[in-house]
């Protein structure tokens, strides 16, 4: 149900608006995506994020060594020739385990990520649209879901189909829904509340048609940094899954089964096969939330 | 009357994004003790950012030449208790006093705060008054409103609570800034009544900020306009309408539709108006003005006096009395292109 | 079609109810096609809600719309009944900030209208966009720029030749110029007067602005809190009210020779 | 306030019904039937499995096992853990004390610090915010398993100055065990506090009621207390809250990698050996804490914010 809002209300607001100062800083960030400033850390970033997502792609081509030979006399022996970064506890070549590692880890979140935006901007926009008793009730489901932190959902899903990489995903992607859901939410119900897209609807456009050619597109920066900042939360979660055992298993190579099959090692003072796995996550992951940092600011700028 | 506020020559730089915007360039007046003077002029004129300039409210970053003097002070070169000494005997109220007023804290905190914060009134004492103050902008039960929190009172109640806070703290200014602009007509006119009959009784200066010329001058002495940055006339507020002496305050007035007649056509002034930053070189209202010469784009203008007011234009003399005059006015113009 | 002569937009019996509030009540009004009637009122006075209801964005609790001889008291059923009620009745709103899609030029959005309504070719489409934007005086340069490198009054005028794109016989100009300088309303207020004369179009100007009221509008209805206290001639109105709401709406209007003063109380 | 805690409490109880519903079905649907791993994959004979099917009341309809669980678990009995033959509730009542100190520990040191830190850094521009936002963005890339993992490093095995193993006897050793712990549980978590509380208090400062305060000529140092900090509590508080009741669920990680013996630990030890009954009584426990402690921060909200009263939730 929308009221009428009072017309001396929007003229105090318009006013604001008109200030030129106002209107420069304004038309600087309008238009979302195509105007973020990433400076010399974004780019960085943006360069670590790449190359990792090559990785994902070329990195079991590319790898020197096979990353499941493992031979026990060469346990724990450190970077020797060829073999950049040593050995692991059963003997085989980190470097290659760690390039390998790079596809579940990075395709894993991003199926996560991509799954709980499309699944939550769905909602998100199909709520803001119709308002009233749907938005309640998609509201109150999303309140519901909401109640289940990611890693306990993981954890169950991986008790009831077995663990895994999938389940856990798909336990994932269900738990970040309502997150985005929420924020793309309430960018929604503003962009709804827009005069145009009331315009539109006087014109005799249909929901189809102005959802997705008019308010999706004005919230598409948000979607992106939404999208950005998930996919770093689903590496992080994923590898600490992997970690418990839950997720990716041993013997495949995996950031997060690296690092817990790293920690024997470490706790006897060989701590390389877990500390260059987590430099990995680490590193970017920080890329990662540092660039969806970034596109989030810039996509709520734009939509003052 | 001698000056109680001075402003000489006082330009504004802010940074946006990186590189300094002028948003006044050179303003000048002054304010008697117990004189109103309104600050018109549309968006983008500077009027607002120079109340701030005058309250040293201005954003950080902002860059000031020129001179402020305030009842003898040098406004600018204030810093610590001085500067506080200084913004309280200036007070502001604000376009929108939703805004202006914290949310979270009831109006009684709001209008004390200042009384027993910077004079150590003692609470009840300063409650008294605040209910007293209440009572004198036309609010009823007092006690309860003070009680209450500002998302429970509707606009033209908060702005009059603005209002009775300002004179609390008993300044020697007012400054408005464009106070009445979010109210309705009815409630504008009450406002307006309160805010002039208050500053009457306690002969306070008022510098009024509206984009309404006859607002202003109804509650004004004198009348300053505002163009891209610069005043352009400066006229007791009465004349103002009826025979103004800069073309801008001219088309103003025309521009503005009449409530007791209809006209056949308004006289618009052709492209929009425009901030000191973007301003053109020479005259800046040249690219605008019906009267406009070559001459006008050749060098800035110069604040002159001319029969009893300032204007800011070589031609004003020559065009003395012919600006509102409907066979002198030029047909409308194709609107120029916005830069 | 529907008859020539008769009303375009007639108005009765509506009422609006949001919760226990009561925003419209029994408004009953009769628009003429070329006429223009202003609804006059302050917030809270029920004016917008009108103008939402006759567009079709509110649903009304009771009464009826017609518009063209065509009833739009309830939803459009579908596509179809949606767009034809497009080519009747188009509205402007107030903030010309929002009221464009920020990521569409005028060119587009217009182009974006006739495409939905007509099976126009690219040419004629064209053709159309050059007329709307001669009408409300925008070169091709800004008709072709994104909304943010327009001022507000060049936006506006994109809004309107957007609503008059499926070249409707009511435009509700929904405080359309209030948010505008001074100097940037009067030339819209003028593109306004100049398009009635060319499309023979009506307006319903819903404003609180009576100076521009007078200066737009024949007729006039006075809202306050959701009835219609006067009605009339706008010039007959604005100069001799005769309701004791109108006249204090009347005397809070500056002018030469006004004084505020704090006798005005709202009439109980 | 009463139908503001009304509408709360009703919500609540909907919410824990909906998600004890969904951790029972789905373990219920789980394939592989629990005998299994009570008979240790040996076939039972017939006579056996009906006496198990009875003892466990497997033979049951769905709704009414529900219903029974859901009962039962209102008493406190979460029923019976099928491989350990115990009961699940003093399974949990022996583990929740490690859980909670750990989550306990961590939140003082995210209040302390995050809220410290964000605040040193609105208020104080130049090095001293940058400092901070180097501190916080170094702390926010370091996901809890991989501060544990450098923590024991460094403090373990290169130091020796702390524990990195197990939970430890007596209060003293007890907190020494939880040490390292809280401060990898913590890393993640004072980031996003400190970060969230120094744009919160940022923000305040840029409003038009603040310019106010100063143009009333109050000092900085009220203005600063009476209106920017006491404003921006309203953002932090929320933030606080929800990343504790974030920290419920993510102590499984930092328990499985100290192997502390706690609640969250102990879910990851049953899902892997498909004991149900412990899976499903310990989610219930964690989704409980997890929605009153959200429960917690509503109401934190509405006691600070005066316009919540009315219903209009600003954002």
């Amino acid at each position: 149900m929308s009221i009428p809002v009072p017309s001396g209300v929007q003229t105090g607001v318009a006013a604001e608006v008109l200030d030129p100062v106002a209107e420069v800083e304004a038309t600087a960030v309008r238009g979302g995506l195509r105007r973020v400033r990433l400076g010399v850390l974004g780019w960085l970033s943006l360069v670590v994020v790449a190359l990792a997502a090559v990785l994902a792609v070329v990195g079991p081509f590319v790898r020197p060594f096979d990353p499941d030979l493992s031979d026990l006399s060469f346990a724990y022996v450190g970077p020797y020739g060829s073999h950049l970064l040593g050995f692991d506890g059963q003997g085989r070549d980190l470097f290659s385990r760690l390039l390998v590692g790079a596809r579940t880890t990075f395709l894993g979140a991003a199926f996560v990520a991509v799954v709980a935006v499309a699944v939550g901007s769905a909602l998100a926009v199909t709520a803001a649209w119709f308002g009233g008793r749907v938005d309640r009730v998609v509201s109150a489901g999303l309140d519901v879901v909401f109640a289940f932190p990611g890693i306990l959902l993981a954890v169950v899903a991986a008790a009831v189909f077995g663990a895994g990489l999938l389940s856990a995903g798909l336990a994932l992607a269900v738990a970040y829904s309502p997150y985005v859901a929420r924020v793309l939410r309430s960018a929604a119900l503003r962009e709804r509340a827009m005069a145009y897209v009331a315009a539109l609807e006087v014109q005799g456009f249909g929901a189809w048609r102005l959802c997705l050619r008019h308010l999706l597109p004005n919230i598409s920066g948000l979607v992106v940094a939404q999208g950005t900042i998930l996919f770093g939360f689903a590496m992080v979660d994923l590898a600490a899954i992997s970690f418990l055992g839950l997720g990716v298993q041993s013997p495949q190579a995996d950031w997060g089964v690296m690092v817990s099959e790293g920690k024997t090692g470490l706790l006897q003072g060989y701590p390389m096969e877990s500390l260059t796995a987590v430099l990995c996550i680490v590193v970017v992951v920080s890329a990662v939330s540092f660039l969806g940092d970034r596109l989030e600011s810039a996509g709520k700028q734009a939509h003052r | 009357m001698s000056a109680l506020l001075e402003v000489r020559d006082l330009t504004v730089r802010l940074r946006v994004g990186g590189t300094d915007r002028e948003v006044i360039t050179g303003t000048t007046l002054e304010i008697g003790e117990g004189e109103a003077m309104g600050l018109v002029g549309e968006s983008g004129s500077g009027k607002s950012m120079t109340a701030k300039a005058i309250a040293r409210l201005l954003p950080a970053g902002a860059r000031v030449e020129g001179s402020v003097r305030f009842a003898g002070t040098d406004v600018l070169g204030l810093s610590g208790a001085d500067l506080r000494r200084h913004r309280a005997k200036v007070a502001v109220v604000f376009q929108d006093p939703r805004a202006h007023i914290n949310p979270v804290r009831r109006i009684e905190d709001f209008m004390t705060e200042s009384l027993r914060t910077l004079e150590d009134v003692p609470r009840a004492q300063a409650r008294t008054r605040a209910a007293d103050a209440l009572e004198e902008v036309g609010i009823d039960d007092p006690a309860r409103r003070l009680r209450q929190f500002p998302h429970e009172l509707s606009g033209g109640m908060l702005q009059r609570v603005m209002i009775a806070t300002a004179l609390l703290s008993q300044p020697l200014l007012l400054l408005a800034d464009e106070c009445t602009t979010a109210l309705d007509v009815t409630t504008q006119a009450e406002v307006m009544a309160i805010l002039d009959d208050l500053r009457r009784d306690r002969g306070l200066s008022m510098l009024f900020i509206t984009h309404d010329l006859e607002l202003a001058g109804a509650v004004c002495d004198r009348t300053s306009v505002m163009y891209a940055g610069q005043v352009v006339e400066t006229s007791a507020a009465h004349r103002l309408h009826a025979d103004p002496l800069h073309p801008y305050s001219a088309a103003l007035v025309q521009a503005r539709p009449d409530v007791t007649s209809t006209a056949e056509r308004l006289v618009a002034i052709p492209g929009r108006p425009v901030s000191a930053f973007e301003a053109p070189a020479g005259c800046r209202f040249a690219p605008r003005c019906p009267h406009v010469l070559d001459g006008c784009r050749g060098h800035e203008q110069t604040l002159v006096d001319l029969d009893a007011g300032r204007v800011r234009c070589e031609r004003a003399a020559a065009l003395r009395g012919r600006l509102l005059d409907p066979t002198e006015s030029p047909t409308e113009s194709e609107e120029t292109a916005d830069a | 079609m529907p008859d020539t002569d008769g009303p375009v937009l007639s108005v009765s019996g509506l009422r609006k109810v949001f919760g226990t509030q009561v925003a419209v009540d029994d408004m009953t009004f009769e628009l003429a096609p070329g006429r223009s009637l202003a609804i006059v009122g302050e917030s809270g006075s029920g004016k917008t809600t009108v103008a939402r209801m006759v567009v079709g964005l509110e649903r009304p609790t009771a009464g009826t719309i017609v518009a063209c001889g065509r009833d739009r008291s309830r939803p459009a059923r579908n596509a179809r009944e949606r767009t034809l009620r497009g080519r009747e009745v188009q509205i402007v709103f107030q903030d010309p900030y929002s009221s464009l899609d920020p990521r569409q030029s005028g060119t587009a959005a217009v182009d974006e209208v006739l495409r939905v309504h007509h099976d126009h070719d690219a040419a004629t489409r064209r053709r159309i966009v050059g007329e709307l934007a001669d009408l409300v005086g925008l070169d091709q340069r800004q008709m072709d720029a994104l909304p943010r490198a327009l001022s507000g009054g060049q936006r506006q005028r994109v809004a309107i030749a957007r609503a008059l794109a499926t070249e409707p016989k009511v435009l509700i100009l929904d405080e359309s110029v209030a948010a505008l300088d001074v100097s940037i309303q009067a030339q819209v207020l003028n593109v306004l007067a100049d398009i009635r004369d060319e499309r023979g179009i009506s307006y319903v100007l819903i404003s609180h602005d009576l100076a521009v009221v007078r200066q737009l509008t024949e007729d006039v209805l006075v809202m306050q809190r959701g009835v219609v206290v006067e009605r009339g001639r706008t010039a007959d109105v604005l100069d001799a009210p005769q309701h004791a709401y109108t006249r204090m709406l009347r005397a809070s209007v500056p002018g030469p020779g006004w004084k505020p003063t704090r006798t005005l109380r709202r009439p109980a | 306030m009463l139908r503001f805690l009304l509408r709360r409490g009703a919500m609540l109880v909907a919410t824990l019904l909906v998600a004890s519903f969904a951790v029972y079905g789905a373990l219920d649907l789980a394939p592989g039937s629990p005998i299994a791993a009570l008979t240790g994959g040996r076939t039972p004979s017939p006579e056996v499995l009906a006496e198990l099917n009875a003892r466990y009341h497997l033979d049951d309809p769905f709704l009414v096992r529900y219903w029974n669980w859901l009962t039962a678990a209102v008493t406190g009995d979460l029923g019976q853990s099928i491989p350990l033959r115990e009961n699940v509730s003093t399974l949990i009542g022996q583990r929740i004390g490690v859980t909670a100190s750990l989550v306990a520990l961590t939140s003082l040191i995210i209040v302390v610090g995050g809220v410290g830190l964000g605040l040193l850094g609105a208020l104080r521009k130049g090095a001293v915010d940058t400092g901070v936002v180097l501190v916080s963005t170094v702390s926010a890339a370091m996901p809890s398993f991989a501060a544990a993992v450098v923590l024991q490093f460094l403090f373990g095995v290169r130091l020796g100055w702390l524990p990195v193993l197990g939970t430890g006897t007596g209060f003293a050793d007890s907190l020494k065990h939880l040490v390292l712990p809280s401060l990898a549980l913590a890393a993640t978590s004072v980031a996003l506090v400190t970060r969230v509380t120094r744009t919160a208090v940022r923000e305040e400062l840029d409003k038009e009621h603040v310019q106010t305060a100063v143009s009333r000529g109050l000092p900085w140092s009220s203005v600063v207390r009476r209106h920017v900090l006491r404003n921006a509590a309203i953002p932090i508080t929320t933030v606080v809250g929800l990343t504790v009741a974030s920290l419920i669920a993510l102590s499984a990680v930092v328990e499985t990698a100290f192997g502390l013996n706690g609640l969250g630990a102990y879910l990851v030890q049953a899902a892997l050996n498909k004991d149900f009954a412990v899976v499903q009584g310990i989610s219930l426990v964690l989704v409980v804490a997890f929605v009153v402690t959200n429960l917690l921060v509503d109401l934190a909200y509405a006691l600070l914010d005066p316009r919540v009263a009315l219903g209009s939730r600003a954002s």
